[in-house]
């Protein structure tokens, strides 16, 4: 018998790592490319007005209250006469970070919860589903409600509450995905030859949900921004004087007569911010798992 | 007749989730700060009243007991009394029932209407290319616009200049039908547009996933129309996830009113409930919050019975998420 | 290449070309296929994965995913497959055309009864009483009445495959095209479904394009065989005659790498490599790689079909091979 | 007399589901006696349902049976204790058989290190000595499997159950999704490995033509029963049983 796959020449770093930023340039479509840029455009400011003060003193008064968008103010001024660029940036920053972590912790949770209940199976799978379903149960708001009730509003309410909220669609999905993968034969060769199970776990299920946990994560950040809004909305997410997305657009729906400006600003980050995250979301699912697209209709 | 089979363990599988759910909500409000009198009767109710509460509700005996009891007086169809009000719970909720309701189902009957038929033409008539992005953008930023920032959003236009529709003043459909429905048509339409977006990125990817499968392109091969295949071989079997998000989107209605009425001022169950947790009224947060997650589960078993009638291959493979 | 016996065909393949064409790469599933079939013959397309059989199958009801382009010329029942406008082609499918895949199961619609699917296909003719039994007799299924009443998850796979060909044949189609209709079956059912076909066919007096792997049972039931590698047919002729000599390298490896035709004791002759998945036009004879005989010309001018002993052959080395095989080159493996 | 490696000794495994009026049971193994010796190929053949499939993981030690002994090499079966690189198997589909996340080399050394230890590239000259063996380049050790052919990740499946030189291997319709002459490769390559390495096969397969060309014996399974086990020439020359002489008609 002969070799039947030509010799390659082992890669180098330098074209490993070249491959590497290719395929990064190639899972996100043009669309999502942009989204993501946007979103990191975001991020850096918000990381620089914390550093170095982009936009002047979230706190500081400034000016007159209300004043409208100048070229002092771009944005305006808020009811107490602090300029509203500073807190925007403050507020992009609580908002993301806040999400950023809560969706971590889900992942973390979800991912384990939902490895172990695919590859076990059975009773273990009923009753983490089960569990989740509990939780499934609760509109997103009403438990927020319910968690800004048991811990007192602000951050930790906020957190808790997309943790919980997030935790059981993703579970859920990550198990639909392991259960697909556990049934693959390389997890059964694995099985015969002796390899132990949190190997198997990470090596073979883990590494091949990964897709999932990824997409499933991005979308649970959209929910996360919307969570964190509509808590901080009705008063019980991030407290004043710190400043998030969803509080700015509360002080805004207050004046926002006098000075709609207000709630224009943050209102337009936060849907940008969430579109670019969907948009994100669908170009990863379309990569990560592709379905076919021959329709013959 | 192949329902009975699998009805009585998803009726059981329902109960035990309801069972989880009110123990879930039972320690959360054995959790809150102030104890079990104050979340019922308030902080400032009497040593009397105090004593009369320890007596009904058991609150010297153990803490299933006490579970059991509570339990018990909801299934009797006692869930307190309001604090702040000191009427019973019952009827607080009777009397706002009505508008939302009303704003439900203005939101339900645009997601049907306008969402699922919205998801069949873009999920039949996607074929890549720049509409295609065009399409997900849309249905995107329908997703991606929060209930609050839309509501303010209209609250404000509809109160600065006038547009024909009035914000405020809303009349309950238990009052005066016909004369309630423009007040809630505002409220209704902010509530519908994450559901019609949502709905319709659903029915278009279920529709496309039902279009990749073989029997369609064995009906294709048989030389059927296009419309023929649609509605015979396609709606059919992509009306599970859809059925699905709608009956989820339904249950979690009593979520989005929440946001909407307390923007639109609708003295509506939503409004009602983030009152209660601004005064503390621990007993109607717990029954609202109740209500909510056996809306959730009621409608789940009526989705899984509707399921199992549409797909008969669901009863045989998959063993249902409660199975 | 012309067929044994050209009278007037009718199917008839010239130099398709099909790509399917992804964001990543592009595959050419037919490179250069031509084919002529002339009424009321049974063909037995056979190749392995890659070769363009199914392709092939496909391109004669324009089936092809909307991922593929087709050039060339496919005309069935006189109807320029290519050209004709979404009316005509379902229009030509529904009257001249009927297809049988290897997934029975999945070509029924899950959410339906059998009953209703068969009468669904019989519009816009509405099924007389007991007719839609008779089509399940037809097609030896016991206790029709049960059946018509069963969703496709409850019946065999077997019971799916009679169900799809008595949907497929009850129009009495011209050509019928089966993919593959038996590959997932059991030995002995799969006997019995091929059995049915051929007989429902003749009845019917249909043209035959069987899809097929395997050469025994294309060899049992076919009048013809078309063999194909890379996109093109490379030995085209009188079946049985084709798999007891065959002329063409590929075709006699193929043969040759069946174990039940071996003797005891003997040692399976494997053709070397995979076979290729062409990413555009192949420079060559598509098989040249993986061909004991292979000579230069072979992987740098593509060969044209030359007919002999009234067989039609892609191969340039066709009249020197006898020689070659007699003065000891051996074909299959070089271990 | 020759080791037996593996050996069945009336095995029975029965499937139960449903509860009250609706229980069904479903006996895929009933008494399997059978036993493969070192270096011996055992075909298994039979149609969807047989029970061959059921056969194949009980001989893996992946299902427990409901009744009745498995040994490997004389002793009892435990997975537990120290099976682990001594029973492998190659599956049916070539599809699934690699972890699209792995390197070719990760996945082939798993094996050795779940066995002897060590981290998945501390085995990199077995790995390298084991594509020689199975016929590939060496430097199908970094590629993923995607970048292969069908037939070319079945010889990685055989390269990775072979590495810690087992005793026993299952091979799971390890041909049958492959192209004939593809296959044809696949098959000598089992044959050749048997031969330089002495272990002992059960060979499952629908195809008799596959099964007869590797085996020495060959079981038939029927519902769950095994209705004739003879050498491979007297089974082909002259089936006795009914069902092996339908089964050979269709070949």
């Amino acid at each position: 018998m002969t070799g039947t796959v030509a010799p390659i020449p082992r890669a180098t770093a330098a074209q490993a790592a070249r491959r590497g930023l290719r395929r990064a340039a190639t899972t996100l479509d043009p669309l999502a490319t942009v989204a993501a840029c946007v979103l990191l455009a975001m991020f850096a400011a918000t990381i620089l007005a914390r550093l170095v003060g982009l936009g002047g003193s979230p706190t500081e008064i400034v000016g007159t209250r209300l004043a409208a968008p100048s070229l002092a103010f771009p944005l305006g001024t808020d009811s107490l006469g602090r300029s509203l660029v500073p807190r925007l940036l403050e507020g992009i920053g609580t908002t993301l970070l806040l999400s950023v972590i809560a969706v971590a912790i889900t992942a973390v949770l979800a991912s384990t919860a939902g490895i172990v209940a695919g590859y076990r199976g059975g009773r273990v799978n009923g009753t983490i589903m089960r569990v989740g379903d509990m939780l499934y149960a609760f509109p997103s708001i009403i438990l927020a409600i319910l968690v800004a009730a048991v811990v007192g509003p602000g951050q930790v309410a906020a957190l808790a509450s997309i943790v919980l909220v997030t935790v059981p669609l993703m579970t859920r999905l990550v198990a639909v995905s392991s259960r697909a993968v556990a049934d693959r034969d390389f997890v059964a060769a694995a099985v015969i030859s002796g390899v132990s199970t949190p190997r198997i776990l990470v090596r073979h299920i883990l590494r091949n949900v990964a897709g999932t946990i990824a997409v499933q994560g991005t979308y649970a950040l959209s929910i996360a921004i919307l969570v964190e809004g509509g808590l901080s909305f009705l008063g019980y997410g991030v407290q004043l004087p710190g400043s998030s997305l969803g509080l700015l657009i509360k002080e805004g729906t207050t004046y926002m007569v006098k000075a709609p400006w207000l709630i224009v600003a943050p209102g337009v980050v936060l849907v940008i911010a969430i579109l670019c995250i969907n948009v994100i979301g669908d170009s990863l699912r379309d990569r990560l798992e592709p379905r076919e697209t021959r329709s013959l209709v | 007749m192949r329902l009975l089979l699998w009805l009585p363990g998803r009726l059981l599988g329902a109960l035990v989730v309801l069972v989880g759910v009110s123990i879930l909500i039972f320690a959360a409000v054995r959790s809150l700060p102030g104890g079990y009198a104050d979340v019922i009767l308030g902080s400032l109710s009497s040593p009397e009243a105090r004593a009369a509460l320890a007596e009904q509700y058991g609150l010297d005996k153990s803490i299933p007991e006490q579970y059991l009891l509570w339990v018990l007086s909801a299934l009797r169809g006692d869930f307190g009394t309001s604090m702040v009000s000191q009427l019973p719970v019952t009827d607080e909720f009777a009397s706002r029932l009505p508008l939302t309701l009303g704003l439900g189902v203005i939101a339900i009957a645009l997601t049907v209407l306008i969402g699922i038929p919205l998801g069949v033409y873009t999920g039949t008539r996607s074929t890549g290319g720049r509409s295609s992005v065009l399409g997900r953008l849309v249905s995107s930023i329908g997703i991606s616009v929060p209930e609050f920032v839309l509501a303010s959003v209209i609250v404000f236009l509809f109160s600065r200049f006038a547009l024909g529709l009035r914000v405020g003043n809303v009349v309950s459909p238990a009052t005066d039908l016909a004369a309630s429905i423009p007040t809630l048509i505002l409220p209704g339409v902010v509530l519908a547009v994450f559901c019609i977006a949502s709905t319709a990125r659903t029915t278009r990817d279920a529709v496309l996933g039902v279009l990749v499968e073989p029997h369609v392109g064995a009906a294709v091969a048989r030389g059927e129309s296009k419309g023929f295949i649609i509605r015979h071989h396609v709606l059919r079997n992509a009306s599970i996830p859809i059925l699905t998000l709608v009956a989820t989107l339904t249950a979690y209605l009593l979520g989005g009113a929440v946001i909407v009425e307390t923007v639109f001022d609708v003295p509506g169950l939503g409004s009602y409930l983030v009152q209660a947790l601004g005064r503390r009224d621990y007993a109607v947060i717990q029954s609202g919050v109740l209500l909510a997650t056996v809306v959730f589960v009621v409608m789940s078993l009526l989705v899984d019975v509707l399921t199992g009638l549409i797909d008969p291959r669901v009863s045989v493979a998959k063993k249902g998420r409660w199975a | 290449m012309s067929a044994p016996n050209a009278s007037a065909a009718q199917i008839v393949v010239e130099n398709a070309v099909v790509d399917y064409v992804t964001p990543s790469r592009t595959v050419r599933a037919l490179d250069g296929a031509t084919l002529r079939i002339p009424a009321g013959q049974r063909v037995g397309v056979v190749g392995e994965s890659g070769s363009g059989k199914s392709t092939l199958g496909l391109l004669l009801g324009r089936l092809l995913p909307s991922l593929a382009t087709a050039t060339g010329a496919v005309d069935v029942a006189g109807s320029p497959v290519l050209e004709l406008t979404p009316a005509a082609i379902a229009r030509l499918r529904r009257s001249e055309l009927a297809f049988i895949a290897q997934d029975a199961v999945g070509s029924l619609n899950p959410t339906l009864r059998i009953g209703r699917q068969l009468s669904l296909a019989m519009r816009p003719a509405k099924p007389a009483p007991g007719e839609l039994v008779a089509m399940l007799e037809r097609v030896r299924i016991r206790d029709p009445e049960r059946v018509l009443r069963l969703f496709p998850h409850e019946i065999s796979g077997g019971m799916a495959q009679r169900i799809a060909i008595a949907m497929a044949m009850h129009r009495a189609p011209r050509i019928l095209v089966a993919d593959e209709p038996t590959a997932a079956l059991d030995t002995q059912v799969r006997d019995e479904v091929t059995r049915l076909v051929f007989e429902l066919a003749r009845e019917a007096g249909s043209t035959v394009l069987w899809l097929s792997h395997d050469l025994i049972a294309v060899a049992k039931w076919c009048d013809r065989i078309v063999v194909m590698y890379g996109g093109r047919v490379v030995e085209d002729g009188v079946a049985a005659e084709v798999i007891a000599r065959p002329r063409h390298p590929y075709t006699a490896a193929l043969a040759a790498s069946l174990p039940a035709r071996l003797a005891p004791g003997e040692r399976l002759p494997a053709i070397t490599g995979s076979p290729l998945v062409l990413t555009g036009p192949a420079a060559g004879c598509a098989f040249a790689p993986r061909c004991p005989f292979a000579a230069e010309q072979c992987s740098t001018v593509r060969p044209e079909p030359v007919i002999r002993e009234s067989r039609g052959i892609l191969c340039h080395r066709i009249d020197e091979i006898p020689a070659l095989v007699a003065a000891g080159a051996t074909s299959g493996e070089t271990s | 007399m020759i080791e037996n490696v593996l050996e069945l000794d009336q095995v029975s495994t029965v499937f139960r589901s449903g509860w009250g009026r609706g229980r069904r049971e479903l006996t895929a193994m009933d008494d399997i006696t059978l036993s493969v010796p070192a270096g011996e190929t055992l075909g298994l053949v039979g149609e969807s349902g047989s029970g061959k499939t059921t056969t194949g993981s009980v001989a893996l030690g992946l299902r427990r049976p409901t009744s009745g002994t498995v040994r490997f090499l004389g002793r009892p079966f435990d997975r537990r204790r120290g099976t682990a690189g001594q029973i492998q198997a190659v599956f049916q589909n070539p599809n699934w058989s690699l972890n699209p996340r792995l390197t070719v080399g990760a996945s082939i050394a798993e094996p050795l290190s779940a066995a002897e230890g060590g981290s998945l590239s501390s085995h990199e000259d077995a790995v390298l000595t084991m594509l020689d063996e199975v016929g590939l380049h060496r430097s199908v050790a970094e590629r993923h499997p995607h970048e292969l052919s069908g037939g070319q990740r079945q010889r990685v499946a055989v390269a990775r159950a072979l590495i810690t030189r087992p005793r026993f291997i299952v091979f799971d319709e390890a041909v049958s999704a492959l192209d004939v002459s593809v296959q044809a490769q696949v098959l000598n390559l089992i044959k050749d490995l048997q031969a330089q390495n002495g272990f002992a096969a059960l060979f499952i397969s629908h195809d008799l033509g596959a099964v007869r060309y590797v085996s020495h014996r060959i079981a038939v399974m029927r519902l769950g029963e095994i209705v004739e086990l003879a050498e491979t020439e007297r089974f082909y020359d002259a089936p006795e049983h009914d069902y092996s002489r339908r089964l050979l008609e269709g070949m």
